[in-house]
């Protein structure tokens, strides 16, 4: 379809015209982006009070947490990211099979994270740090020569918030992924062109936000005093 | 803002400085610099959010009107975070208890 | 701006252009959703109002004699939830909002249609939601599920209304992000922020709101949910969790919510004081920002609901300095409104009445606030019957007078008919008495020292719950006249034109009903708001009421 | 009574007439709080009937009829200003003397005499120092300031007596005060003002304040011992005796006139030894140590009920201000094992000598 085409079809039948249809998704699309961090914003204040309150056994809970692989996961996601932005940059330049093939190695990369994540859960399950009636936290001796007042019933709390926290980024990745599928069908049937990529670009948006989330989440849950 | 294209090139760069300020928070967590550690680490997650929200989210080249939306949004996180915080840390400097002389009460 | 007077054939319009259910429930047009939210803003006001009569019922004698005591309070639990969440959240912002902001702005339509009829179904879902728990057994907690009694020691179905009003959140967040991007980006050329309707300065300042503070109580609902299902410890003060920060998370969206509340009340207000004193704004500017204050300052003063609640000495001096802050540009603005009608041609048309009936009891809501952010006397008077009588005098006083005025004065808008002038003015009087003879007898029982949310109260209270209970049933009867009345209008209510009340506002300038995309060609806007003095000169068109 | 009264007071309504309008003063607060709430309630008074006035008069007098052309006005910067510095003006005012009201009722002064209580699903329990028990009703005695320790078992309750003005939540975990000084003796209502389940409106009870003597008499008779001695009890059944030993030897701190002082915990912090930091190193030890001790004091969360928590905190309270010091350890009379600490093994003497027992602060 030739260029106009494609113009006519996808202008919205209340904007003027092209120019305003993509500021006015965008800016919506940051409005939804503010709600987002007001939403996760409840949570890390109930996680930065708490940790205020009982930082020591914070901190225990915390070096049961292996670093490892949370700095490996930070890596995966901002390697998704800049994936992402790439699509981005190719849905602007109208290169369809270029899209395709981002927008499928933002997936695959995605996929690694939550394969990380879901083994980290794992071995939670195993260590018996799952809240709930079957939590037990052992004090280790070097954890309890590092920080002296570590209470049991408050490393619960942690990893209440650790699991919420860390669930809710997991559901918005997964939100995410199906996003992301819908931008791989229509971009292959050539949805997008130089002229109409927002959608493409919403959902860049989107998953750089996700990537912010875990930005955050990585030193607060990962990197509390792991210094010897 | 759609209509300006970031040229790969300032991708990558961006990538690579956030993969360095990853292993650097992670480097520095492990030297002991007491009260540092965190203010050290909240400030290299600053960072890294400013580069993804400037470059990735292409938000630098974005009406002024993008950019309000975003501070106003971290602005309001803010406050929450700070006015629940004036109630927990001044609670023990009237008394834990909410009331009573902040001077120890000597009962003689 | 001439008003044409046509012959009214039967030109198409929003609501013959289309017929059957479909055309209904999968409309994008945003004045079908609005007409979708006033039929379901209407059932929900009914089932809090028949809860309230049910509370009021009971507290006619001081033994708890009517129903039981989990009953009465699951009764007041319904009550408070349905009312607050179902009803005064969406009232104003969701049926004369949704209708009028793209009428007012000169767009054919919100920003995102689709997005619209999305905030519609979930606010219905969410309604289920809390219909089904209010059926299977209610809930007993309050309408403000404080924590540890909602997480561990109530059995009733609380999960089940907090998902209920945790999906209804997000309809008012995609509404809030409606407004805003629509009043940004979609204005008509000429239309500058300083000629925009102080309708839409409002319900911008309230989508601000919305979209800023929902998303905290969506996430503090699910913590309580989390909590009850998956038997964590975050608000558990045995496990170590802390009650008051679920009051900190809680308050944080629930203080702003009143001001979602009743800043498009005060929207309407403007609208109507100027057009039936035929006057520009007085200080247009001050009421505009006061709107904005109203926003940004009502995010900093939450934890006033909770001096007594085991806050710090010094929070508790913090936060009642800032409620004094707030309560500034409300003041400025009832200021304004009284200064708007010096020197007007005033007419006493039903929505007018509603005018004054709302900035006299607005007034006596607002100055009762701040006996409330005062420390020494809040600490008696909190929890008690005189904090009831000051949010109902703001919420039914100031919201449900200015929705009542606002639905009166764009009647014929929406549907092209008049209401009965007589009766409209006689249900006002009726809802202003009744309201009176409720609630101001329970500023002295909350003084006395009656507290909230009792199923028994001592005997010597019993005097004032006698006036408190005549003036509801009074209210009540106030309320359903409008109902019988604006159905019987849609029928045989004569026909109106496109400006009855020769008003000022793009939404004028189209006819009544509009067609389905609002404008031919997109108006220009080449004058001030409230133009009323140009208004007077061109022509003298005949005047109704 | 005229005979109408006479008739209403036999069918038990006579409070159909003369039903109160303002409640009692019963405390020194209720002045105060009266004052302000009076001026208050003058300044609504003029602002709503100044603004139903101006409606009025400016609706009457420029109705259409009168007024068919409306005069254009914009606005006036100096009406703005006016309308806006002096509410603030007079807001700040308020807020000031509030402020002072408030700050006076939340700081119980040195030497308050202290009533325990614990909130429960529906019903109030006190516990006076003297070792009397109560439900739902409080005597206390006319002219002496009173402070009200309480906590809940359960959910959060609110202690609210109308004529003495105070109000305070009572939270589960932790301790909460209200204080009062009754000036009128009489009964008045106690309400919970926080609602808490099915018998909310049921949780009432008297507040009874009685003449000196009258306190003193009815609070000596019948009473098995002091609230301390209980605690004491207490303090040797869970075998707190064990570590807490008041020579300095024992595993954990010497707990001798510990109350009120501030103790120095090992992470630095220095805190105040209030009942909440009594309660809390019984309830969960781990949260704050004594410096120079280690974390091996076992939780009693869920052991001590708050009953028995109550007698503790007042028996440790007394420690050094009038009560004997804990006695060396008692053997069980009939195994003569000592009561040994629950799941923890006594491990020989601590390592390191424990420095000298916090009671002593280091002067920073």
């Amino acid at each position: 379809m030739s260029d106009s085409q494609t113009a006519v079809h996808v202008l919205k039948h209340h904007f003027r015209d092209m120019e305003q249809q993509n500021e006015t998704s965008s800016f919506g699309m940051w409005v939804f982006l503010v709600t987002e961090i007001m939403f996760f914003g409840g949570l890390f204040c109930a996680y930065l009070i708490y940790r205020i309150l009982y930082f020591d056994s914070f901190a225990a809970a915390s070096s049961t947490i292996d670093v490892k692989w949370g700095a490996i996961n930070t890596v995966v996601l901002i390697c998704s990211s800049l994936t992402m932005a790439l699509a981005v940059h190719a849905a602007q330049l109208g290169k369809r099979k270029v899209l395709v093939g981002f927008l499928i190695a933002t997936i695959m990369l995605g996929g690694v994270f939550l394969g990380i994540k879901a083994k980290e859960y794992h071995d939670k399950f195993v260590e018996h740090h799952v809240p709930g009636p079957s939590f037990h936290f052992e004090v280790e001796p070097e954890m309890a020569e590092k920080f002296h007042a570590i209470d049991p019933a408050k490393t619960e709390i942690f990893f209440s918030l650790y699991f919420l926290m860390t669930g809710l980024h997991a559901t918005h990745m997964v939100i995410g992924f199906g996003l992301l599928t819908w931008l791989v069908i229509a971009g292959s049937k050539g949805k997008y062109s130089p002229i109409y990529y927002s959608p493409v670009e919403m959902v860049g948006l989107y998953w750089h936000f996700v990537d912010i989330v875990w930005i955050w989440l990585f030193p607060l849950l990962y990197l509390i005093s792991r210094h010897h | 803002m759609s209509e300006h294209i970031v040229s790969p090139k300032i991708y990558v760069l961006v990538f690579m400085a956030l993969i360095i300020f990853t292993g650097l928070t992670y480097g520095i967590a492990l030297i002991n610099l007491g009260p540092f550690n965190a203010i050290v680490a909240i400030t290299i997650a600053m960072i890294k959010t400013l580069l993804v929200i400037l470059f990735f989210m292409h938000v630098k080249y974005s009406p002024k009107m993008t950019k309000v939306t975003v501070v106003s949004g971290f602005f309001f996180l803010l406050i929450l975070v700070a006015l629940s915080l004036t109630d927990y840390i001044s609670r023990p400097w009237a008394g834990y208890y909410g009331g009573g002389s902040a001077k120890p009460a000597n009962n003689k | 701006m001439a008003t044409t007077v046509a012959q009214p054939v039967e030109k198409t319009n929003y609501l013959n252009a289309d017929y059957g259910i479909k055309s209904w429930l999968l409309t994008t047009d945003h004045k079908r959703i609005a007409l979708l939210y006033l039929a379901s803003v209407t059932f929900f006001f009914f089932i809090g109002g028949f809860f309230a009569m049910l509370i009021r019922l009971e507290l006619l004698t001081p033994a708890g004699d009517l129903m039981q005591a989990d009953t009465y309070n699951k009764v007041f639990t319904m009550h408070g939830v349905i009312m607050v969440f179902f009803f005064l959240i969406p009232s104003i912002p969701a049926v004369l909002g949704n209708f009028l902001v793209p009428l007012m702005v000169g767009a054919k339509d919100l920003a995102f249609p689709k997005i619209n009829l999305l905030s519609w179904y979930l606010y219905m879902i969410g309604g289920a939601f809390a219909l089904y728990g209010m059926i299977n057994g209610g809930v007993d907690t309050g309408w403000t599920f404080y924590t540890p009694f909602s997480t561990t020691y109530s059995n009733t179905n609380v999960s089940m209304v907090a998902i209920g009003v945790f999906i209804n959140g997000f309809s008012s967040i995609f509404t809030g992000l409606n407004f805003i991007v629509t009043i940004h980006r979609m204005r008509a050329p000429g239309l500058t922020w300083s000629r925009l309707p102080l309708f839409l300065w409002s319900h911008y300042a309230t989508a601000v709101i919305m979209v800023l503070g929902t998303p905290v109580i969506a996430i503090t609902l699910l913590l309580v949910a989390a909590e009850r299902l998956l038997h964590l410890g975050i608000f558990d003060a045995r496990l170590g969790g802390d009650p008051i920060l679920f009051q900190h998370l809680f308050w944080f969206y629930s203080h702003p919510a009143v001001y979602i509340m009743i800043l498009p009340a005060m929207g309407v207000i403007s609208e109507l004081v100027t057009c039936f004193s035929r006057k520009r704004a007085f200080g247009y500017y001050f009421v505009a920002l006061a709107s904005i204050g109203i926003a940004v300052i009502g995010f900093l003063v939450w934890a006033h609901h909770m001096f007594v609640a085991g806050i710090s000495v010094y929070a508790a001096m913090v936060f009642s300095f800032l409620s004094y802050l707030v309560a500034i540009p409300s003041a400025i603005k009832v200021f304004n409104w009284t200064a708007t009608l010096y020197k007007g041609s005033i007419r006493f048309t039903t929505p007018m009445l509603y005018v004054f009936g709302f900035i006299g009891l607005f007034t006596i809501g607002g100055m009762t606030g701040l006996f409330l952010a005062a420390l020494g006397v809040d600490v008696h008077v909190t929890d008690t019957y005189f904090v009831v009588a000051h949010f109902h005098y703001i919420m039914v006083g100031g919201a449900i007078m200015a929705y009542l005025g606002g639905l009166h004065f764009w009647w014929p808008k929406i549907t092209g008919r008049m209401y009965p002038e007589s009766w409209a003015k006689l249900s006002a009087l009726l809802v202003f008495v009744g309201f009176n003879l409720t609630f101001f007898p329970q500023f002295v029982l909350g003084y006395m020292g009656m507290p909230r949310r009792y199923w028994q109260y001592p005997p010597e209270f019993g005097v004032l719950n006698i006036l408190s209970t005549a003036g509801a049933s009074v209210l009540a009867v106030g309320y359903v006249f409008p109902m019988i009345y604006f159905a019987w209008s849609l029928r045989y209510g004569p026909k109106a034109s496109a400006n009855p009340w020769r008003a000022a506002g793009l939404e004028w300038t189209v006819p009544s009903p509009p067609s389905t995309f609002n404008f031919d060609e997109t108006p220009v806007v080449t004058w001030e708001a409230y133009n009323y003095d140009e208004i007077e000169e061109t022509e003298e068109a005949e005047v109704v009421g | 009574m005229s005979r109408a009264l006479k008739e209403l007071e036999q069918d038990g309504l006579r409070y159909m007439l003369n039903f109160p309008l303002l409640p009692d003063r019963a405390s020194t607060l209720s002045v105060h709080v009266d004052a302000l709430y009076f001026f208050l309630v003058a300044l609504t008074l003029v602002f709503s009937v100044g603004i139903a006035l101006a409606i009025v008069i400016l609706a009457i007098r420029y109705r259409r009829e009168r007024q068919p052309k409306p005069v254009p006005i914009e606005g006036s910067l100096v009406l703005e200003l006016t309308w806006t510095i002096i509410p603030l003006g007079i807001t700040m005012v308020i807020f000031i003397w509030a402020a002072a009201i408030y700050f006076y009722e939340t700081r119980p002064p040195r030497g308050a005499m202290e009533i325990y209580a614990v909130g429960k699903q529906w019903m109030w329990k006190f516990e006076h120092v003297e070792g009397q028990r109560e439900i739902n009703t409080l005597h206390v005695p006319i002219g002496r300031d009173v402070r009200m320790i309480m906590t809940s078992q359960d959910v959060i309750h609110s202690f609210f007596v109308p004529a003495f003005r105070t109000k305070a939540d009572v939270l589960p975990g932790r301790y909460t005060s209200v204080w009062f000084r009754p000036t009128k003796t009489g009964r008045y209502h106690l309400f919970c003002a926080e609602y808490c389940g099915t018998q909310h409106s049921g949780m009432i009870g008297e507040v009874v304040v009685m003449e000196a003597a009258d306190y003193q008499q009815w609070a000596q008779s019948g009473t098995d011992g002091s609230l301390a001695s209980a605690g004491e009890k207490n303090f040797q059944q869970y075998g707190c005796a064990m570590c807490h030993r008041s020579d300095t030897q024992g595993r954990g701190p010497n707990i001798v006139a510990l109350y009120g002082k501030p103790v120095l915990l090992d992470d630095g912090r220095t805190v105040l030894a209030d009942e909440t930091y009594i309660r809390e190193s019984i309830m969960n030890p781990g949260a704050k140590i004594a410096s120079g001790f280690k974390n091996i004091m076992p939780s009693f969360e869920g052991q001590i009920s708050e009953d028995e928590m109550v007698a503790l905190v007042a028996y440790v309270k007394a420690l050094g201000n009038g009560m004997a010091n804990p006695p060396a350890p008692v053997a069980n009379p009939d195994t003569g094992v000592y009561p040994v600490t629950p799941n923890k093994e006594p491990s020989m003497v601590a390592p390191n000598q424990p420095k000298p027992a916090p009671s002593q602060p280091k002067q920073k």
